[in-house]
């Protein structure tokens, strides 16, 4: 994108983006292509490890009688209900830099509706691969993407009105606060099992997207085949068919490490 | 009180003025409040501030500080004129129906017959009762003047007058002559206008007052009962003793004295001034209210034959005269002070006693200090910095004494007059006083008598001792003392006979125990006496069962002849913990003991008819008992016990006439046998009864250069101050206690808001109030408590100051207080009779910082 | 109005015991009324020391009173038995164990010396003496044994004693023998303002 | 201590279930009655509280008022709010009311609370605060409608009037109840205090002109156990008390329904991943190897 054009947003990502690629590294063997950057890999796990924290020792406010024994790794009730508001805040402001990051790839497009419309095949399997459409994310991801930005406004806004409390914003926001606030994690909390899954066992190979940064081609063409034409400029549809020719005319598996 | 904390709840009607109960007797205003609940009783109050008292109150009237003679003399001109008055009581129990000498004149120029202007005192003996007997319907003929007295001898002073022995009277109260008509006139020019002008109450108000609380007496019917609560809002004015002059002659108008639910009440602000009055702890008199000797008095028989009244009475009546046995107490109080070196010979070492005739109280201390005068001072728990009046006098005359021995369990400001604030450090260079700081003990850890408002003694009993160094208070005086008679006994000195001699005869004279101390306050035989009538002896080293067994040969003890029979045989009967009370009236005979004789209500024999059936039979307290041929009763009767009601024996047994009077004759009152109005020294207007006597005319000014009063009327002092205690905080005390400091922290300045307004000031913002003589510096509470006033038309103010906040205490001691004193303001004048000083109704000058 | 709160309350048996299960345990909840602080403290009965309603209290300190323990005070509360306070008290009353247990209370004799700007200390034997000294003296050269007139008065009108407001009985006589037998006229006490 | 079990718990904050040992005591509710008509607001009872509970010393500043501090602290439970009420006539009406928990029946700190036994209202009506299991969320004080929870932020816990729970399990009245001096505050009952407190009101009705004089005991939290009696009961703003205090529904209806109900659609999501697992497997990237060639074969890393 011409420097013209963007903006200062992009203009701090890719600074940022430098600064922590001069700080780490991605390696990117041959027949693997850069997925996540060293800035959106740090950035997810600490929105991760904040997500956590901020679970955790809500869970010990939420439902203390059920999750009491998690207070004890935060040093007890009140200090975990001490700690919670700046992990939240942690969570919020990490996150938030990682939609700044990924604002662009998150826009909503025509091919996601698709893709959503499409959904049964996906979840079922029956489609081995996803439309060829779908960019370097889909419309799942995304759909979460934007859960957890809605979710952080609604954290961040009556996050505030708990933190501060009745004595600040009256009894009736923080009645309202204290239900949206739990909704919103309890919406969070089911997404959060669908990523853990679909990035782990569900979806082999998503994983290391996030520990080592890069992916396998072929796990790019079937999951994000627009995403690898955009990189690769090659049709990912032929490519699979290419490696499936090789697979098929030798007795291994195509090489990818 | 005439009658006691809990009798409170039999009232029927409560008048509270000069005085804040529920602000500072929280747990004496209980039975006031039990009053309101079970006899659905009603209260008015009458303050210059809406006080917490007033907050309960069923009528609150805001009156102008110092005016409450005229208040009072409005209530009782409208009790005469709509015969609100208990006719039978006033007639046969007060001195209604008494005739007055001729020649006697009411002071409708504002002075009484007699005054000498030149010395500013009255000859008081036209203030006197006439000679003679009924003079009923006979025709009103003058009296000659007074006999000519036979020359004096050069030197000699005249004999006092005396109340003629048989009292002329008029029992139809017509004579122009008696009390009552004297007392009609003397209030005729209380009008309701006249009360609305001087006081600022407006008249529908006061008439409604005045409705309300004689309203007890509707119809001369004497079942109900009236009470008059009040503290030192009355006492501290340069006329108190009259203010409460006037409620007590309107409490005996109404017949409310000596009954259960009415009286005289004063509610005494400390734990034992009642005891250290009782106990003479002040100038001019001795234990058991003994008159002080005076020069005149050359020997025993002189001093007694002086201080020892002659019955006077109408002849048909009887007056017990109780004081008649005055020479009992006083012998026996010498035997205890002197013991073995008080002798008949000696006269009981009458002359050990210092002989005075002049004033030696409270301000004449430091006036005579800043003189020069006074070179030494102890105070034991006493912090006269504080309490003034016109503290920085105190301040500079303490700069002028030798020595200072302070006896405290705090850091106060007398021990630190040297450090006040304004004294740098080179001025303290210049200041030669030594002063001894010693730390005393706290209650908690000593034990002994503590004398309530009510006059029950109580022994309190030591908890803990005394923390560090700190030593008993009756140890440290007792080892002073006694270093002192070591001292005349090895070098000889000035007149070393008393100091020598004064019976310090307990098992460890220099750290006596209380309960010795108490038992010889008490008293005991000295030999065996019997009495003839009941052949009942006691034996030598006995203790009294009552002072009725006191002798004046020299044969018994007793340091205080109206605690006689505190401790007895039977035991410390101030210890006792009886917690019955059969006749529900609140009397607790058997809890502690309560001077005189375990009496719990004073005059009881005034709560029964002429015939001795009690006026209101279901609040009975004594009655005549016609089977025993004698007064009986729930309560000890005060009273002669035999004396049945036909020989028609004068109620209030103390006075030589018997009655209550309601006109008091000669020197009982320095400045006026009836209560007149004055206006403080410090007022905003002139008199308007008499405004070329506008002031108490035997009020004087004190006269050093520290002693500046505001001009009546003055433009720069206009508006009118008065103090106050708090009910978080004690006097100069809890100053030192957290929790009092956190409930109210700072000093403050109780302002009315359209003053406030006026003045540009804002709640919490400081303010300056100075006064002719000072200014203090205090934050500003803005309230509508306090009401502008119309003062004869003209709009007043007045402002308030608490007097807690000195210049040693937590939030002092923190910077966070401007250190001034309340009374750094107040002038140094004081009341001719009581000699308390005028710290109500002066006048200041308030302006922001 | 008299109900036996005491017999309702003993006549309560926890039936039940606590059970544990994900850490829902009611043992804490019963154990938070804490003990009552007073259950092991020695009564002493006075009277407060403020105004002259002359409330009864109970001094409550810690201990029994046995010879070798210095008793601390923990608590004052009011005297139900006391016929006008039944129990209750002012807030003063009611702050009474601050002002026995009170930092700021004096804990040793001081003295402040002519033209000092500190106060020393002095042993107590001190400053009786000197005290008795200054009062021997102060009487010896003020003392008037006769007036203008050839009267015997016996004045000691250089020295004055003023007594406080919380002075015993027993104190105040002691105050009265003792001065007056000095001489002292100027004797005063808060009696009087 | 010997009596404690007889402060029977009622209800458990965190615990829907009965508390063990309920309904085998005498059912005798105590309560606090606070004549506002006879209080001489002298604060001993703010003394009485702080002296019992050794409260520490906190700094005040003046503000223009005979009142304490403007509320009530973690320290201090107990205070006098003073009003100065103008008459329609422009007379003052000085009012003072103990403010402290009022021990509501149906207590909304209560409701609010999360934490399992850190709020206990026993069976005598007694609304107690156990700090050993509070959290210090101060949801409760969100859930008072008399504003009474305070939160220490030394201890991060929250704290309030006991009633002196560990006083009346003794025996013995509430401090505060014990010093007040006139007798405005009172302790007994339930039954006795409603009795007293009606006939206060009457008597202040018939013989003192308070035509509205009246009893503050608000339905809407169940009644509570401090009871009000005042000169106009029509208006308890005057008083700086709530007219109608309620508890948010959503306490309620959020902690006892919704919250654990959510919680399973939450676990669900979990079970529903575990589900597709077993069910429809993973997706793998294409091309998948041949089916059943080799020990590697699914395998695609």
């Amino acid at each position: 994108m011409p420097a013209s054009t963007s903006s200062s947003v992009e203009r701090f990502d890719d600074k940022a983006r430098n600064a922590f690629e001069h700080a780490g590294k991605t390696t990117v063997y041959r027949g693997e292509l850069l997925r996540h950057p060293v800035y959106t890999r740090v950035l997810h796990w600490a929105v991760a490890l904040f997500f956590f924290l901020a679970l955790f020792t809500g869970f010990g406010i939420y439902l203390p009688w059920l999750f009491r024994w998690f207070t004890p790794f935060f040093g007890g009730g009140p200090l975990s209900r001490v700690m919670h508001p700046y992990f939240g805040v942690g969570f919020v402001f990490c996150f938030g830099l990682q939609a700044l990051n990924w604002l662009k790839p998150m826009i909503w497009t025509a091919a996601d509706s698709r893709w959503m419309r499409n959904i049964k095949g996906v979840v079922s399997g029956e489609e081995k691969m996803d439309p060829p459409d779908t960019g370097f994310f889909n419309a799942g991801q995304k759909v979460q993407f934007w859960e957890i930005v809605g979710g952080c406004v609604v954290y961040l806004i009556t996050g505030v009105v708990l933190w501060a409390g009745a004595r600040t914003f009256g009894r009736i926001p923080v009645a309202v606060s204290y239900v949206l606030h739990d909704i919103s994690a309890l919406i969070m909390l089911g997404g959060i099992f669908i990523h853990i899954y679909l990035s782990t066992i569900g979806e082999p190979g998503t994983f290391q997207s996030m520990i080592r940064g890069a992916v396998s081609e072929a796990w790019a063409w079937t999951f994000h085949p627009a995403w690898y034409k955009q990189v690769t400029g090659r049709d990912p549809q032929q490519d699979c068919e290419e490696a499936r020719r090789k697979m098929n005319s030798s007795t291994k598996p195509p090489k990818q490490s | 009180m005439t009658n006691g904390w809990i009798d409170i709840k039999n009232t029927d009607m409560m008048l509270i003025m000069g005085g804040n109960p529920a602000e500072n007797h929280p747990c004496g205003f209980k039975w006031a409040i039990e009053a309101k609940i079970h006899r659905n009783a009603k209260t008015i109050v009458v303050d210059p501030r809406l006080t917490r008292t007033a907050a309960n109150a069923d009528m609150y009237v805001q009156i102008r500080a110092g005016a409450d003679i005229a208040f009072l003399g409005g209530v009782i001109k409208y009790a005469i004129e709509n015969n609100r008055i208990a006719k039978d009581y006033l007639v046969n129990y007060t001195n209604a129906a008494f005739i007055i000498k001729d020649g006697f004149s009411l002071p409708e120029d504002g002075l009484f017959s007699g005054f000498d202007a030149e010395k500013k005192v009255y000859d008081k003996k036209t203030w006197n009762y006439e000679e003679g007997g009924d003079l009923a319907g006979k025709p009103v003929v003058a009296t000659p003047a007074d006999k000519p007295t036979p020359p004096l001898a050069p030197g000699a002073t005249p004999p006092a007058p005396a109340l003629p022995p048989n009292i002329a009277f008029d029992l139809s109260l017509q004579h122009p002559r008696c009390v009552y008509q004297l007392l009609k006139k003397q209030y005729e020019r209380y009008t309701p206008e006249m009360v609305e002008r001087i006081t600022g109450i407006p008249q529908d108000q006061f008439l409604k007052a005045a409705d309300l609380f004689t309203s007890v007496r509707k119809d001369g019917d004497m079942k109900k009962v009236a009470t008059i609560i009040y503290a030192v809002g009355w006492t501290q004015h340069s006329f108190g003793t009259q203010i409460i002059r006037t409620a007590a002659m309107l409490q005996l108008l109404l017949g409310n004295v000596g009954r259960a639910g009415g009286g005289v009440n004063a509610l005494r602000g400390h734990s034992n001034i009642q005891g250290a009055t009782d106990m003479a702890g002040i100038f001019d008199i001795l234990p058991g209210y003994l008159k002080m000797p005076n020069p005149t008095d050359v020997d025993l028989a002189a001093y007694l034959k002086r201080t020892t009244p002659l019955v006077a009475k109408p002849d048909p009546w009887e007056s017990f005269n109780y004081w008649s046995n005055t020479s009992k107490f006083a012998v026996s109080l010498l035997k205890a002070f002197y013991g073995p070196a008080a002798t008949k010979e000696n006269d009981f070492a009458f002359n050990y006693l210092p002989k005075i005739d002049r004033n030696y109280s409270w301000v004449n201390i430091w006036n005579d200090m800043y003189e020069g005068k006074v070179k030494g001072l102890f105070a034991f728990g006493m912090n006269g910095v504080m309490i003034g009046p016109d503290s920085n006098k105190n301040i500079d005359a303490l700069k002028k004494a030798d020595w200072l021995v302070v006896c405290e369990i705090y850091p106060d400001e007398t021990s630190e007059f040297w450090r006040a604030p304004g004294i740098t450090a080179e001025d303290q260079k210049k200041i030669n006083t030594t002063v001894y700081r010693l730390p005393g003990a706290g209650f908690a850890e000593k034990d002994g008598t503590f004398v309530n408002s009510a006059r029950w003694l109580q022994w309190k009993n030591i908890a803990l001792p005394p923390p560090g160094q700190a030593r008993l208070d009756q140890e440290i005086l007792a080892t002073i003392f006694l270093k002192v008679r070591e001292l005349y006994k090895k070098e000889g000195g000035k007149f070393p006979d008393p100091v020598l001699n004064a019976t310090f005869a307990y098992t460890n004279p220099h750290n006596p125990l209380l309960a010795e101390v108490a038992r010889e306050i008490n008293g005991k035989a000295l030999a065996d006496i019997t009495d003839p009538k009941t052949n009942i002896t006691i034996k030598a080293g006995q203790q009294l069962p009552g002072f009725a067994w006191l002798k004046d040969d020299g044969t018994t003890i007793s340091g205080n002849w109206l605690y006689c029979g505190s401790w007895t045989e039977a035991g410390a009967m101030m210890q006792r913990r009886g917690t019955d009370d059969p006749s529900g009236l609140g009397i607790y005979p058997n809890w502690g003991w309560s001077w005189p004789a375990n009496r719990r209500v004073l005059y009881n024999r005034a709560s029964c008819d002429m015939e001795g059936k009690p006026w209101d039979p279901s609040r009975r307290q004594v009655w005549w008992d016609d089977a025993k041929q004698s007064w009986v009763g729930v309560d000890v009767p005060d009273f002669k016990v035999d004396s049945a009601p036909k020989d028609h024996m004068g109620p209030f047994i103390m006075n030589p006439d018997g009655i209550g009077r309601l006109f008091v004759p000669l020197s009982g009152m320095q400045d006026g046998p009836f209560p007149e109005f004055y206006e403080p020294i410090e007022s905003p207007l002139a008199n308007l009864l008499h405004p070329k006597q506008s002031n108490n005319p035997v009020v004087k000014k004190y006269k050093t250069d520290m002693d500046k009063y505001a001009k009546t009327g003055d433009t720069e002092f206009n508006i009118i101050c008065t103090t106050y205690r708090l009910t978080e905080h004690y006097h100069y005390w809890t100053k030192n206690n957290p929790m009092n400091v956190e409930l109210v922290p700072e000093p403050f300045v109780e302002v009315p808001a359209e003053l406030a307004d006026r003045m540009g000031i804002r709640g919490g913002e400081k303010v300056k109030v100075t006064s002719a003589r000072a200014y203090y510096i205090a934050k500003a509470m803005v309230t509508r408590r306090i009401r502008p006033m119309k003062i004869d038309g003209k709009e007043t103010f007045q402002i308030g100051i608490p007097i807690h906040w000195g210049f040693r205490g937590i939030v002092e001691d923190e910077g966070k207080t401007a250190k001034t004193l309340a009374n750094q303001l107040t002038p140094t004048v004081i009341d001719p009779n009581a000699f308390t000083p005028e710290f109500k109704g002066f006048l200041v000058k308030i302006e922001k910082v | 109005m008299e109900f036996s709160r005491r017999t309702f309350l003993k006549g309560t048996v926890l039936g039940g015991a606590g059970f544990s299960a994900l850490g829902f345990d009611l043992t804490p909840v019963y154990a938070q009324t804490q003990s009552l602080k007073i259950s092991r403290a020695s009564e002493t009965r006075s009277t407060c020391p403020y105004c002259a309603v002359s409330c009864g209290i109970i001094i409550y300190t810690l201990g029994d009173k046995a010879k070798n323990a210095i008793p601390q005070v923990v608590h004052v509360e009011g005297d139900p038995d006391h016929p006008i306070n039944r129990g209750t008290l002012c807030p003063k009353g009611s702050s009474l164990q601050q002002d026995i247990l009170n930092d700021r209370r004096l804990l040793k004799p001081q003295v402040r010396r002519p033209g000092a700007t500190e106060w020393e200390d002095i042993s107590w034997d001190q400053a009786y003496t000197e005290i008795a000294q200054r009062v021997k003296k102060t009487r010896d050269d003020t003392f008037v044994e006769t007036d203008a007139q050839g009267r015997t008065v016996n004045r000691c009108e250089g020295m004055a004693f003023t007594g406080g407001c919380t002075d015993t009985n027993e104190f105040n006589y002691l105050a009265v023998k003792s001065m007056r037998s000095l001489g002292v006229c100027y004797l005063e006490n808060q009696a009087r303002v | 201590m010997a009596d404690r079990k007889a402060l029977q718990a009622e209800m458990i904050s965190g615990h829907s279930g009965a508390s063990p040992g309920l309904g085998m005591q005498r059912d005798l509710e105590v309560c606090k009655l606070v004549d506002t008509t006879t209080c001489i607001g002298c604060k001993a009872c703010e003394v009485a509280c702080a002296e019992w509970n050794d409260m520490p010393f906190t700094p005040t500043t003046f503000d223009n008022t005979y009142q304490t501090m403007p509320e009530t602290r973690w320290n201090f439970w107990n205070l006098i709010k003073f009003n100065e009420h103008q008459n329609p006539d422009g007379t003052i009406q000085w009012l003072m009311r103990k403010d402290q928990c009022m021990h509501c029946a149906d207590p909304g700190c209560l409701a609010a609370c999360p934490a399992d036994g850190a709020i206990v209202k026993y069976a005598n009506g007694i609304v107690d605060f156990n700090q050993e299991n509070c959290i210090g969320c101060e949801f409760c004080v969100s859930g008072c409608p008399f504003e009474i929870p305070r939160f220490n932020p030394m201890t991060k816990k929250v704290y309030k009037c006991t009633l002196c729970s560990d006083r009346v399990g003794e025996g013995l009245e509430p401090a505060c109840i014990k010093a007040c001096p006139t007798g405005c505050l009172k302790f007994g009952s339930k039954d006795d205090m409603k009795y007293i407190a009606e006939e206060r009101a009457k008597q202040l009705r018939d013989n003192f002109g308070w035509q509205n004089a009246g009893v503050y005991d608000p339905q809407s939290v169940g009644g509570t156990h401090v009871i009000y009696v005042l000169h106009d009961a029509t208006d308890p703003e005057r008083y700086s008390l709530p007219k109608n205090p309620t508890i948010p529904w959503s306490y309620t209806v959020w902690k006892w329904l919704f919250k654990p109900v959510l919680g399973t659609f939450a676990l669900f999501g979990f079970l529903g991943v575990i589900a597709h697992y077993i069910t429809s497997g993973p997706r793998v990237a294409q091309p998948e190897p041949p089916e059943k060639e080799g020990p590697d074969a699914g395998i695609n890393v």
